[in-house]
């Protein structure tokens, strides 16, 4: 199979870039690993306040299918319940579907494989009935299942707040929020009032101690300021943040930098959001967690690169383009994170000798100027 | 640590800690023993580390590996569990025009008490079941077996140590000279300096002999390796080209490919693997593979040994070999002899470096 | 189980369909995960580990971590968060390591 | 924290484990896989990467920047055999392919 853009990873980083590649003319494929598209929106009931301009306020379930449904008259094909799986020899990729291992000859990769959860351990934290927040929140949108009825959440960010919020209003008695700082990570006030309205508990200086029970979790116990309380759960979910997926640029031979403030380890890439392989891409939470703005965005720089690497468009479009990406990336993004980022590609550059893109170099002196 | 020693020893693969190992036991030497990385991160920690003996050919070679397999028991008294399996080994042919082959090996390696035998297709099914109806027969040997090699030089570095041996990790080697009669080994932690030196450097040998300005011989062979789940109990023996480890995962591999030191895995080879471990074994289709490894072999040019003295190198002393796994125990023993006593019990003067003839300069 | 007016989203209109956990019959939704369906029955732990034989069951929910693998229709180690339940779907827990001899494809 | 907490869901390898294992030198994710096999199961370290890292960081003092994650390989998640051996007729070549001719040198045993 041969193609313009294999995008792996079909959430909407990939999806985004699916749309602009294929609406240049570019023939594009989409594998994603799970059995539809839309990654991690498929499970967000909320909806996003810092989204680009041409994007409408939707919830995150919504905004995948708008995503999904503007790709139906494009050359765009979609391969449902494919993994990337490695490399030939010849450069080439090869998917999987369980099946079979279809290899792909591809002028330009995307990769948008995301980011996953972190774990956080504690004696028991291996029972059934410990697991992720993404985990509890996929069974109460996407599967419409209760994971229990009495839940401890474990940390403080806005995604913890966010599922403690959702698992409440499906019924679940949310019985703390532990966070082992004095003072809560989520900075969002909405949130933090819902939270405070739905009458959760937060339990600031605390660890959970262990979880116990025969088969699952039973009871845990929660220190809190040296004092154990048990605590009679069903469900514990952790939610410490999350780190970019790395296992598919180390098979495609990319190199990995380290940001704490991008996640952790994250591919290496360029101004265009070109990796340190050739035509191999990288854009999306998988290039350093962001915001949902950002995800949409860099996915949308990464296939204009594509759009230039194939001389599909004009560079007057291609310059026009680029200007209103970044612009709005400045706009939406987190100045934390935009700047971690362009430090990422300033050192890229610096170090292969490379020029910067101009727009670049120019957010570069914004940042400092503030 | 120390700045002199009796012996240094550069590389802690499985050849440099048998070495280690053995020298220690001897308790006449101060030993240090040093590597660019961490035992196990090269070679020696990416094989399925065969202990194989029988259809190692010519006679001479086999009988060599023979009396390395036959210390295992004895080492494994002496160092600990190191979950070495006598389980017999089966190489499968697939075409009744191998049994004449078969048969010549089994004739040769008789002369030096290498018992081989060669199987029909319902004798190889007997002893294991597991294996494909379409092969055509098979050489086997009870000589064979394997080997945990993590915990094999784990345990060598821990006796070794208990016997008061030292180790230098992650500690590259940058220059060996030679000062009053002393090595000097220079590395990126300091100066280190030794009556005896011994070059063990698996693949890397060829650019530590180029320290002392001499060649070493030596090719970089990629060999790519899958690894499947732990299984139930499904492989008794050891086959020609897989095994199931203790915790029953099951190694398939069988690929060679002269790319350097370039360690990735690619798709090419891993499909072939698979296709090789379904041909062998039907029921592996059904397994779940969950990671592959590669390594990067020692080939000597004529692929045997080379082992002893370095020649123009006075008290200097070389061990690369391919195979290191099986012949780790009879290596560590002889060179100690060598080391120790100037003399080895069995005669390696045809394993040595002076073969090849390709000093280049006393360094 | 299942929720059957979530404050977001609309009604489920998805239809039942049954299966079998250690032979005992069970319900589900069409486009349910395996492991989502057990759920659903309150089930939570799908098998044991391997070393310590503790009781393990869904952690991460998206194909990674491996701790839902299930027995699923004669083939063993199926990963129940990513693969969908079917009608008349036979699962099993997890309890030891898997035989790739048993079955059909025994030679 | 009790130091049998498991940190390795998948091989189940505690924290005391893979401190023993630093104790005995070994400072990267890849040497204390191989010592221990923690990160060697189906998940391939991709749940205990950064659990293991900190608590290199913490025993050795590096800093995280400097601790890599271990390597990850193909075939990235847990494939059936059967899905890898696709497409393909011929398979490598086996031992027995070694010994066939007489002083044949070519041994490659211990992949």
């Amino acid at each position: 199979m041969r193609t313009d853009l294999l995008i792996v990873g079909g959430g909407p980083a990939g999806l985004n870039a699916a749309y602009k590649a294929a609406s240049y003319g570019l023939k594009t494929i989409i594998v994603d690993k799970w059995f539809s598209l839309g990654g991690q929106l498929r499970q967000q009931t909320q909806s996003y306040d810092h989204l680009p301009q041409h994007f409408a306020k939707l919830r995150g379930y919504k905004l995948a299918d708008f995503l999904i449904d503007r790709l139906k008259p494009l050359d765009v094909t979609i391969l449902e319940k494919h993994t990337l799986i490695g490399a030939y020899s010849d450069g080439s990729v090869g998917v999987t579907n369980e099946k079979d291992i279809l290899p792909i000859d591809a002028k330009n990769v995307l990769i948008t494989t995301g980011a996953m959860e972190e774990p956080d351990i504690f004696p028991g934290w291996t029972l059934p009935g410990v697991m992720t927040a993404g985990a509890a929140q996929i069974l109460i949108n996407r599967e419409r299942v209760l994971p229990g009825k009495q839940a401890l959440i474990l940390g403080s960010n806005e995604f913890a707040l966010e599922v403690a919020a959702q698992l409440h209003d499906c019924g679940i008695a949310i019985k703390g929020i532990v966070e082992n700082r004095s003072e809560l990570l989520c900075q969002n006030e909405k949130l933090i009032a819902r939270i405070s309205n739905a009458e959760i508990p937060i339990v600031l200086n605390g660890v959970i101690e262990s979880a116990i029970g025969k088969g699952k979790v039973e009871e845990a116990y929660v220190n809190h300021n040296g004092n154990n309380a048990l605590y009679d759960v069903d469900l514990i979910c952790v939610a410490k943040g999350i780190t970019p997926i790395l296992e598919p640029f180390e098979v495609m031979n990319c190199d990995l930098i380290y940001r704490e403030r991008l996640g952790g380890w994250l591919p290496e890439y360029y101004g265009n959001f070109e990796t340190t392989n050739p035509s191999i891409y990288v854009a999306g939470n998988a290039a350093g967690i962001t915001n949902m703005g950002g995800i949409l965005l860099t996915g949308e720089i990464a296939a204009i690169s594509a759009v230039e690497s194939l001389n599909a468009a004009s560079t007057v479009q291609i310059k026009e383009e680029k200007e209103y990406l970044w612009n709005e990336l400045y706009r939406i993004e987190y100045n934390s994170v935009l700047e971690a980022r362009l430090d990422v590609i300033n050192e890229l550059h610096n170090e292969k000798d490379a020029q910067l893109p101009p727009l670049v170099d120019s957010l570069n002196g914004r940042l400092i100027n503030g | 640590m120390k700045k002199s020693y009796d012996v240094i020893v550069i590389g802690s693969g499985v050849v440099g800690s048998s070495i280690a190992y053995h020298l220690s036991e001897s308790k006449s030497k101060e030993i240090l023993t040093i590597d660019k990385d961490f035992p196990l991160s090269g070679t020696s920690g990416s094989t399925q580390a065969w202990v194989w003996v029988h259809n190692k050919t010519p006679a001479w070679y086999g009988e060599l590996n023979m009396y390395s397999a036959e210390l295992y028991p004895f080492l494994e008294r002496k160092i600990g569990d190191v979950e070495y399996k006598r389980t017999g080994g089966i190489a499968p042919f697939f075409s009744e025009s191998d049994r004449e082959n078969a048969l010549r090996l089994a004739e040769k390696q008789a002369e030096v008490g290498i018992k081989v035998e060669v199987l029909s297709r319902d004798e190889v099914l007997e002893k294991e079941p597991a294996l494909s109806h379409n092969i055509a027969g098979a050489t086997y040997s009870n000589i064979d077996g394997n080997v945990n090699p993590f915990r094999l030089i784990e345990l060598y570095v821990r006796a070794a140590r208990k016997n008061g041996a030292e180790f230098s990790f992650y500690n590259q080697v940058i220059d060996i000279s030679k000062e009053n009669g002393m090595f000097k080994v220079t590395t990126q932690d300091g100066e280190y300096f030794s009556n005896q030196l011994v070059l063990a450097g698996g693949p890397w040998s060829k650019s530590m002999g180029k320290l002392l300005g001499v060649d070493v011989p030596i090719k970089q062979v990629r060999g790519q390796i899958i690894v499947t789940e732990p299984l139930s109990p499904l492989l008794t023996h050891t086959i020609g080209g897989m095994r199931q480890a203790d915790n029953g995962e099951v190694l398939v591999g069988y690929s060679k490919e002269e790319v350097g030191y370039d360690r990735r895995s690619t798709l090419d080879i891993i499909q072939d693997t698979a296709r090789m471990a379904i041909d062998f074994v039907p029921a592996l289709e059904k397994a779940n593979v969950v990671r592959c490894f590669s390594g990067i072999r020692v080939m000597p040019e004529d692929g045997f040994p080379i082992l002893g003295e370095i020649p123009g190198i006075e008290n200097g002393y070389i061990a690369a070999m391919h195979s290191g796994i099986t012949l780790s125990p009879l290596v560590g023993t002889l060179m100690t002899e060598l080391l120790v006593d100037g003399e080895t019990s069995i005669d390696l003067e045809r394993y040595s470096l002076k073969r090849f003839n390709t000093i280049q300069s006393i360094g | 189980m299942h929720i059957t007016h979530h404050p977001v989203l609309k009604k489920d209109e998805r239809k039942e369909i049954k299966f079998f956990f250690n032979d005992e019959p069970l319900k589900a939704k069409v486009g349910q995960s395996i492991a989502a369906a057990l759920m659903a029955n309150g089930i939570k732990k799908f098998g044991v580990s391997r070393k310590l034989h503790q009781s393990r069951g869904l952690f991460c929910a998206s194909g990674r971590c491996y701790s839902c693998f299930l027995t699923v229709d004669g083939l063993d180690h199926v990963l129940s968060c990513s693969t969908l339940v079917e009608e008349g779907m036979e699962v099993y827990s997890n309890l030891s390591d898997p035989d790739v001899r048993r079955g059909k494809n025994e030679n | 924290m009790d130091k049998s907490t498991i940190v390795c869901r998948c091989e189940e390898i505690n924290i005391d484990e893979i401190e023993s294992a630093i104790n005995m030198g070994a400072h990267t994710f890849n040497d204390i896989k191989r010592l221990t096999r923690c990160g060697m199961g189906p998940c391939q370290a991709k749940f205990c990467m950064n659990l293991v890292r900190k608590i290199i960081s913490e025993k050795t003092g590096q800093s995280l920047k400097d601790i890599k994650p271990p390597r990850m390989r193909v075939p990235l998640g847990v494939t059936r055999m059967s899905a890898l051996a696709s497409n393909k007729a011929s398979s490598v070549a086996s031992v027995f392919g070694e010994s066939a001719e007489e002083g044949e040198t070519d041994h490659e045993e211990e992949l």
